[in-house]
């Protein structure tokens, strides 16, 4: 809020270093993924060459577009079932009492560390039973399942912060949990809606295990295949892994951006006296 | 609409801290209660539990004929107005005000029309698209308060609503919650710290003391009578002179000694103050009003038995009337917390002489004089005490003697 | 205003749906994973009953007991990283200039990549022949400078550390940045107000007040690193030698590469038990449990 | 009645070409092709036979992988088929049939072009050095030596990777101690991995680590045919030890080197007094494609892999890729089609080769070779001395 | 320790309300300036940007000699009580109010020291263990006083310090602020909406309206000569009433009307006023404030040409006076929002009824008599107005006439 003189000097050269650290390997990325495949070992890694968007028009003929779709389904389901259900279970604990809210907190934790490798082919046998092989919601379902502890972790630390006057408030008003939960708990959580929502969207857009062991058809095909199209039994076309990459990566970011200014937070702010 | 009825009311926070003990209180249909009491005296938790907010640790609480200990706020249909305010952050004043009126499902329109109607009684209808933490204080507590009144209760629940109001709009306000009260008749409670609230907006006025109850009574009663040197000391501003004193009874006349002076108590005083006159040779506490003393010149009939000629330590010209403080050479009483009393250390000692030169001999008395008073700060004056109006309590028991 | 007053309390149906979801897909498999322990399973053969033998093997296979320390080793480096850079940066970034949600930008963009694009990435960026490193250092004429960063036993493991804290800081970051924006501003204007210059605020109000906050962090960063799989298995496998070779690759390669899902649900079942007594633990140790807001009352 | 429809799982690589147009072509049945990439396969092929949702056909690897799903049952049994149309079981080489063979039944059909490993090496690096190739173990060490001395890294090794390490060992000990030391661990003889000449070959692998003939780079070189194949053609590396397609990455990635005919290729040198023939080869032989048990229509897709797997036109299109079918007769055809030279070499190597060595890795169980790839890696990395490689094997089932 | 000074000094929000504007004002060395003003006129905004929390829009602010426009807050040097108090939410009372002081280096045994003596004198002693959470609304108004007042910082910022407390506890405080203002001559910006601290408590009292200065005076000064109609309206409680009027010359006085009845001006009071003879026969505002209106029976010298027969529409004893209101025939003047301007909608149109029967041709006026008045809700009374204390403004620029 103040002038320059106020910058946060040594804070701004620690944040810039963090930067290049962050922005070399992104950096190298985007220019390679602009290179030919042969020689862009042997040319130099720091400055781009003449760029080809070659690799690009080979990851869009390869299906991209159509991988793009299932993904784009997949993250919209995942995210949107993880956000509704672990705001309602965060809302639960936090606003709960008695052993069955502290306990399912508890349940949760301990879906923290399930390792998915153990679990696939278990959860192979469920999607099977319940005739979903093969299809977005096998996907779907897991992902958000698996998304949802940490979520819960997440939004339960944040729900806490709601002060509990504006429920109190709330419920002199006349409303009920449910109202509460969406006029009040998810507006002032935004923020860690938002964070959730990523790593939701994340695990549902770049998730691999799943796809690979839940789905077979080319129907069901989903983005993080798209990287592995480019890899063979014996060797990676990196700038073309790279460019799939660079795609992938564009319309999450293009999401976070916008989703961004949810993130300006200090949404208590003027509550009370 | 219905009445509210506390029996045995009793919190006890985590960590023990009784807040309200054993309330017995009953506020009538329609009544408004004013609530007073020193701060954290419990007010504010007999609020929050009327509301449903906190539990109750013992005791009950009815409204209309129902026990409501278990009843969730939402049932109580009540309206309150945080000490806090308590506004959704989120939402704009406008939906501020609305939000409970939509939840009560009334229609669009008349939401719209009642808020709006609200906010301009309020003087907030341009800050409506607003959130609340573009306002100002006032205005936030302004907003708080609409949302409560907006709506048409069984209850409204007000925790000092004005208190973050200008002088004039306070009493703008306070004629307005008047009106809406006597054209609702909604039951209130109404909890404040302003004596001209407590005066007169309440049919009754409750004052509480470290979670009890104290007194309740209609305001000028309370005034006028106060059933103990708590009450009389609490209601008032500037507060009662109290000080230690003496009735002596001599040659058939009574006297109350107010340090080296005697005043006469007139026989229209004694009067049916059987009482009093049991008191006679022993000690006990004498209760002045700072506006029943006068400056002699200005007082509408002299009087001469009791008349004080003092040193006045500090004059104090508020236009309407000039508060001067001046000492008399009578013990004052204790128990109550007062500046004084931290002032024993070395590095602010000289505060407390400030204050008192010799707390136990001599008392600060003030007084509210007519601003055309010729008293100034260090100078002598001659004041006159209105003797028909004197209190006297109990020195053990400090429960008033009448 | 007070804590405590939650009387009634939200209904616990709310939580039901996730649990539902979470029971039917991960606590069921979870429960056959415990049964597939007491097994002979090769993933594709029907199980037989194997008694105790996976958890014998399990106490004896000093292989496994190596993974578990480096388990152990990474949690710690992965902890003592991620936390402090991951705090500082988050505060950093809450703050209202327009260069820092710039920087929080761009910073945020680790995250968006999958563990095989940053496994590709740093493999290349690391590769002691092309690589950028060994680029720079080859221009530099440092030639002492080590180069065999993945090859080499001793530095594999803290390579991975660096890797893993590099895709997941942003992420840690974004809890940090919107717990810091949930302060409110009036507490820190007292502060300066009554003295407090930029670390001192730093370290009396914003750490405390990220409490919480810290926990939930490290719980995922300490738990998430003891099961953390993807990035260590494509970029290392688990070398040079058992170099990096963690209790979840142990397991995985128990499992599918050895094709013992047995032994593999045996360790499966210890992670998720260590994973759990340590979250909870740290929630009991912290108080978190509790659910009471560090804000009341300002 | 309809016609069947027909699941096939392959993996990635540049022969998808070759099995996706057998597959379009083929009238009788619809088969669908699905490709999937290598790594991620091997968890998908063993998940989908476990648990009962197998495609019709699958790609394998042969050996001990494949044993695992024939023990449990989910492979059919070609023996009948194969028996029924001697034709057909006598257009392939047997000993790359065998690999796919347990007990004496067949459960696989080669499906791509042998893959035996080779010892490429840059001309213009030994010009420029006045070096010949190495044609025997001590001549490999003197090069070494030169090549050192000379600052080229001697040999290129993903060592990373691991199984590259492999091709090292299943050299040195054929080379060493003959086939049969080997063959004596698949039998499952007792002690079979203490072979005094194992520890010999290993002691020789570790020699070179110690001459340096891996450069200090070699534990974190992964395996990526763009890395070698460019180390190799830019001279970066003289030598390598690989498989053929390393030519095709070379192409690749490095196409001047062929072009100036800069690339050398040669067996592996031979070990004077070592109890293998020095022209014993080692490498996978193919891969197969196999059916599952429970394939609905298992006739039908037998009747496909006959009919349209390694038929004229099959091989026709996998030599144009630079493969080299496990077919026999076919050695005028490669002379005709793109890299002859190259192509007609392997040929004939394996062709007069007395043993054609298996991968080890596939021939093993998953558990045993998984022990072998790592015990490899820390032979390499000095972490253990041969004798404990032995003993540490020699546990393994 | 060093003034303040505002030259020009104007802050607009995001949004564009123009919060302050144009402040020019100085505070000397060691004064003790009370800023008054209604809700939303800029007050904490202007504490704000002293405090240098709010960024400055245009103008300077100076403390001692230097501009501090830039200047961090941390390093002018200054205590703040916030009208939300921001309390530390994590820490205890003791740690609350330790905090400036453990930053400014002072040692333990010191910092215990001042702590707790502060604690006490503000009646927290108890407390100390505790979390704000924990804590009525007073008590954490105390805290959040006893976190600015145990510093000894260069000048104080106070947003409405006591707007939380009772009255009695509201005095004590108020003599404790300026028991230590007088020992420790901080320069000190004290904002406040009681009138009593207004004029007790300041040397001078700044009156701000919309973010504009609109007078700076000694209280009694603003009190006895307001610049204008609204620092007029806006000192005192009740508020002095202001009604139409015209001057009327005839036979050599001069009358004001007041409605039907005429107020002849003695020449006492003329004297000296020239502008005032220059409105002869012309429309300008009467103001009488609500003490200057007494009941004719105990007034202490009765005035005959001033006396005003009315109906009494409210009496509310306040029991130290009664404020009556009755209908004068005389036009209001317009302008201040009221409590009328919200009452046009059918369903509250009642209200309006209520509070002035015919509000062009009729206004209520408030008077504060003698407690022993005899004047009572509906009954006629007679009473007098003191001549010698009207205020008269020009009726367009609304700016005091003498
Ligand atoms: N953050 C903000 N954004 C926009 N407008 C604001 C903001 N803060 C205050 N204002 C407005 O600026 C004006 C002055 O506000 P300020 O808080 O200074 O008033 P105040 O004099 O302190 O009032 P009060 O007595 O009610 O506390 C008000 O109209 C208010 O609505
Ligand atoms: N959550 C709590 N935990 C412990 N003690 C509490 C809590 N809330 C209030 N108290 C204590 O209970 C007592 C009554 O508090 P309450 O808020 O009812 O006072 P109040 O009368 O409203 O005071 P004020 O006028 O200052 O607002 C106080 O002593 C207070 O410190
Ligand atoms: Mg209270
Ligand atoms: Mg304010």
């Amino acid at each position: 809020m103040r002038r320059l003189l106020h910058l946060n000097i040594p804070g701004a050269l620690a944040g810039f270093v963090w930067l290049v650290i962050v922005a070399l390997p992104v950096y190298w990325m985007v220019i390679t993924s602009l290179r030919k495949q042969a020689g862009y070992l042997t040319a130099d890694p720091i400055v781009p060459g003449r760029p080809t968007t070659a690799q690009y028009h080979r990851v869009i003929a390869v299906g991209f577009l159509s991988y793009l779709r299932n993904s784009a389904v997949v993250t919209f389901a995942v995210v949107s079932i993880v956000l509704v259900f672990a705001l309602m279970a965060s809302y639960a604990i936090v606003r709960g009492r008695g052993w069955i809210a502290s306990g399912s907190f508890r349940l949760f934790l301990l879906g923290l560390a399930i390792p998915l490798q153990a679990a696939i082919i278990p959860i192979f046998f469920v999607v099977n039973k319940l005739h979903l092989y093969d299809t977005l919601p096998a996907l779907i379902f897991p992902t958000a399942a698996f998304s949802i502890p940490i979520s819960v972790l997440i939004l339960v630390n944040f729900l806490r912060d709601v002060p509990t006057e504006l429920f109190e408030a709330m419920k002199i008003d006349g409303a009920s949990e449910w109202q509460m939960l969406w006029r009040l708990a998810a507006p002032l959580s935004r923020p860690a809606l938002l964070t959730v929502g990523i790593f939701a969207a994340l695990q549902a857009w770049n998730g691999f295990l799943f796809p690979l062991v839940l789905t077979q058809s080319s129907g069901t095909r989903v983005l993080p295949f798209a990287l592995y199209d480019f890899q063979t039994q014996f060797g990676i076309n990196v700038p073309a892994v790279l460019a799939a990459v660079v795609l992938t990566t564009l319309p999450v970011f293009a999401l976070y951006l916008i989703g961004r200014r949810q993130l300006l937070g200090g949404l208590t702010a003027g509550f009370s006296r | 609409m219905a009445g509210i009825r506390y029996s045995g009311l009793t919190k006890t926070f985590e960590g023990g801290t009784l807040a309200v003990d054993q309330l017995d209180l009953e506020i009538e249909d329609g009544e408004l209660m004013v609530v007073v009491g020193p701060s954290g005296s419990g007010k504010t938790t007999v609020l929050r539990m009327t509301a449903g907010l906190e539990e109750i640790s013992a005791g009950e609480i009815l409204i209309g004929d129902r026990v409501v200990n278990d009843v969730p706020p939402k049932e109580r249909n009540i309206a309150m107005v945080f000490q806090n305010y308590a506004l959704y952050p989120h939402m704009s004043v406008f939906d501020n005000m609305a939000f409970g009126l939509k939840l009560h499902g009334y229609k669009k329109q008349e939401v719209r029309d009642r808020v709006e109607q609200t906010a301009q009684m309020l003087g907030v209808a341009d800050l409506a698209r607003r959130k609340p933490a573009q306002l100002s204080g006032g205005q936030r507590q302004r907003v708080a308060m609409g949302r409560a009144i907006v709506r048409e209760p069984a209850a409204f629940l007000m925790d000092e609503p004005l208190s973050n109001l200008d002088a004039k709009l306070r009493v703008e306000m306070r004629t307005y919650i008047a009106i809406l009260h006597r054209k609702l008749s909604t039951t209130t409670v109404y909890v404040t710290h302003d004596q001209t609230e407590a005066m007169t907006l309440g049919d009754r006025v409750a004052v509480m003391r470290d979670g009890r109850l104290e007194q309740v009574d209609a305001p000028a009663t309370l005034y006028a009578k106060p059933a103990n040197l708590f009450v009389a000391g609490f209601m008032g501003s500037p507060a009662m002179n109290i000080v230690h004193s003496r009735l002596i009874s001599e040659g058939g006349s009574i006297f109350a000694e107010l340090g080296p002076t005697r005043l006469l108590l007139p026989p229209s005083f004694l009067k049916g103050r059987r009482q009093l006159e049991q008191y006679a040779g022993r000690e006990l506490i004498l209760g002045i009003r700072p506006e029943d003393i006068e400056d002699a010149a200005l007082a509408p009939k002299a009087n001469g038995e009791a008349s004080l000629d003092v040193q006045v330590t500090l004059a104090e010209p508020m236009g309407s009337e000039v508060i001067v403080h001046f000492p008399v050479g009578a013990a004052p009483v204790a128990g109550t917390p007062s500046v004084a009393a931290a002032t024993d250390s070395k590095d602010r000692q000289e505060l407390a002489q400030l204050i008192a030169e010799d707390p136990t001999r001599s008392t600060t008395m003030v007084a509210r004089l007519n601003p055309r008073t010729t008293a100034r700060t260090g100078k002598p004056a001659r004041l006159t005490v209105d003797v028909s109006r004197l209190y006297f309590f109990d020195p053990t028991s400090e429960v008033a003697i009448c | 205003m007070r804590a405590g007053s939650k009387r009634k309390g939200a209904s616990p149906l709310l939580a039901l749906p996730a649990l539902g979801l979470f029971a039917i897909f991960a606590l069921v498999p979870m429960i056959v994973v415990v049964v597939l322990s007491f097994t002979y399973y090769n993933g594709i053969s029907s199980p037989t009953f194997a008694g105790f033998a996976n958890w014998s093997r399990f106490l004896h296979d000093s292989t496994t007991h190596h993974a578990i320390w480096l388990s152990l080793e990474i949690m710690v480096l992965s902890w003592l990283f991620q936390t402090p850079l991951a705090l500082l940066l988050g505060v950093f970034v809450s703050g209202r200039q327009r260069y820092r949600s710039v920087l929080a930008a761009a910073y945020f963009v680790p995250l968006l990549f999958s563990a095989a694009a940053i496994a590709i990435t740093w493999r290349n960026l690391l590769d002691p022949n092309f690589g950028l490193l060994a680029n720079l250092t080859h221009r530099l004429h440092m030639s002492w400078f080590p180069t065999s960063w993945l090859g080499n036993p001793g530095l594999a493991l803290y390579m991975m550390v660096f890797i893993i804290s590099w895709q997941f800081i942003p992420f840690h970051m974004l809890l940090y940045q919107a717990g810091a924006r949930q302060i409110p501003r009036s507490i820190y204007e007292a502060a300066e107000i009554d003295g407090a210059g930029r670390v001192r605020q730093f370290l009396h109000i914003t750490l405390p007040l990220l409490r919480n906050t810290i926990v939930t962090s490290s719980v995922l960063i300490l738990v998430g690193s003891l099961t953390y799989f993807d990035l260590v298995f494509i970029v290392t496998g688990g070398g040079p030698g058992f170099a990096t070779r963690i209790l979840p690759l142990d397991m995985y390669i128990n499992g599918f590469e050895r094709s013992d899902m047995g032994y593999a649900s045996a360790i499966s079942v210890v992670l998720v038990t260590a994973a759990l007594a340590l979250s909870l633990l740290l929630i009991r140790v912290t108080g978190f449990g509790r659910f009471r807001s560090t804000h009341e009352g300002a | 009645s309809k016609k069947p429809t027909l699941l096939l799982w392959t993996i990635q690589r540049t022969e998808n070409s070759v099995e996706t147009k057998a597959a379009k072509t083929y009238k009788p049945a619809s088969v669908k092709v699905q490709i999937f990439a290598n790594d991620p396969y091997k968890q998908k092929i063993k998940v989908a036979l476990g648990s009962g949702k197998p495609p019709d056909m699958f790609m394998n690897w042969g050996g001990g992988g494949l044993k695992q799903y024939v023990d449990a049952r989910k492979v059919l049994d070609l023996t009948p088929f194969l028996n029924a149309d001697k034709a057909w079981k006598n257009r392939f080489f047997n000993n790359v049939l065998q690999t796919a063979a347990f007990k004496g039944k067949y459960y696989g059909i080669p499906n791509v072009g042998m893959q035996p490993v080779l010892l490429f090496y840059n001309k213009a690096v030994f010009r420029q050095n006045n070096l010949t190739p190495p044609k025997t173990w001590d001549e490999l060490l003197s090069v070494v030596k030169a090549l050192k001395t000379a600052g080229v890294t001697p040999f290129i090794l993903g060592g990373q990777s691991k199984w590259p390490d492999l091709m090292w060992e299943e050299y040195l000990v054929d080379r060493v101690a003959g086939p049969q030391a080997f063959n004596a661990v698949v039998a499952g003889k007792k002690n079979a991995w203490m072979d005094k000449g194992i520890i010999k070959a290993n002691t020789m692998l570790q020699q070179l680590v110690d001459a340096g003939a891996f450069g200090n780079n070699f534990s974190s070189t992964t395996y990526d045919g763009t890395v070698t194949a460019t180390l190799l053609g830019t001279g970066k590396g003289a030598m390598e030890l690989m498989g053929n397609w390393e030519y095709g990455a070379v192409l690749q990635n490095s196409p001047d080197t062929i072009k100036n005919h800069d690339l050398g290729w040669m067996p592996f040198p031979a070990i004077p007094g070592g109890k293998g023939n020095s022209k014993n080869i080692a490498g996978n032989t193919s891969n197969f494609y196999s059916v599952a048990a429970k394939s609905k229509h298992p006739a039908a897709a037998v009747q496909f892999l006959k009919k349209q797997v390694m038929s004229p036109a099959y091989v026709k299109g996998l030599i144009a890729l630079g493969n080299i079918p496990p077919v026999k007769g076919i050695a005028k055809q490669l002379s005709t089609g793109a890299n002859a030279d190259f192509t007609t070499w392997c040929y004939k190597l394996v062709q007069s080769a007395p043993n054609y060595q298996h991968s080890w890795d596939q021939v093993l169980s998953p558990d045993a070779a998984n022990t072998l790839l790592t015990n490899l890696d820390r032979l390499l990395l000095k972490q253990i001395t041969p004798q404990q490689f032995s003993a540490n094997m020699n546990k393994t089932k």
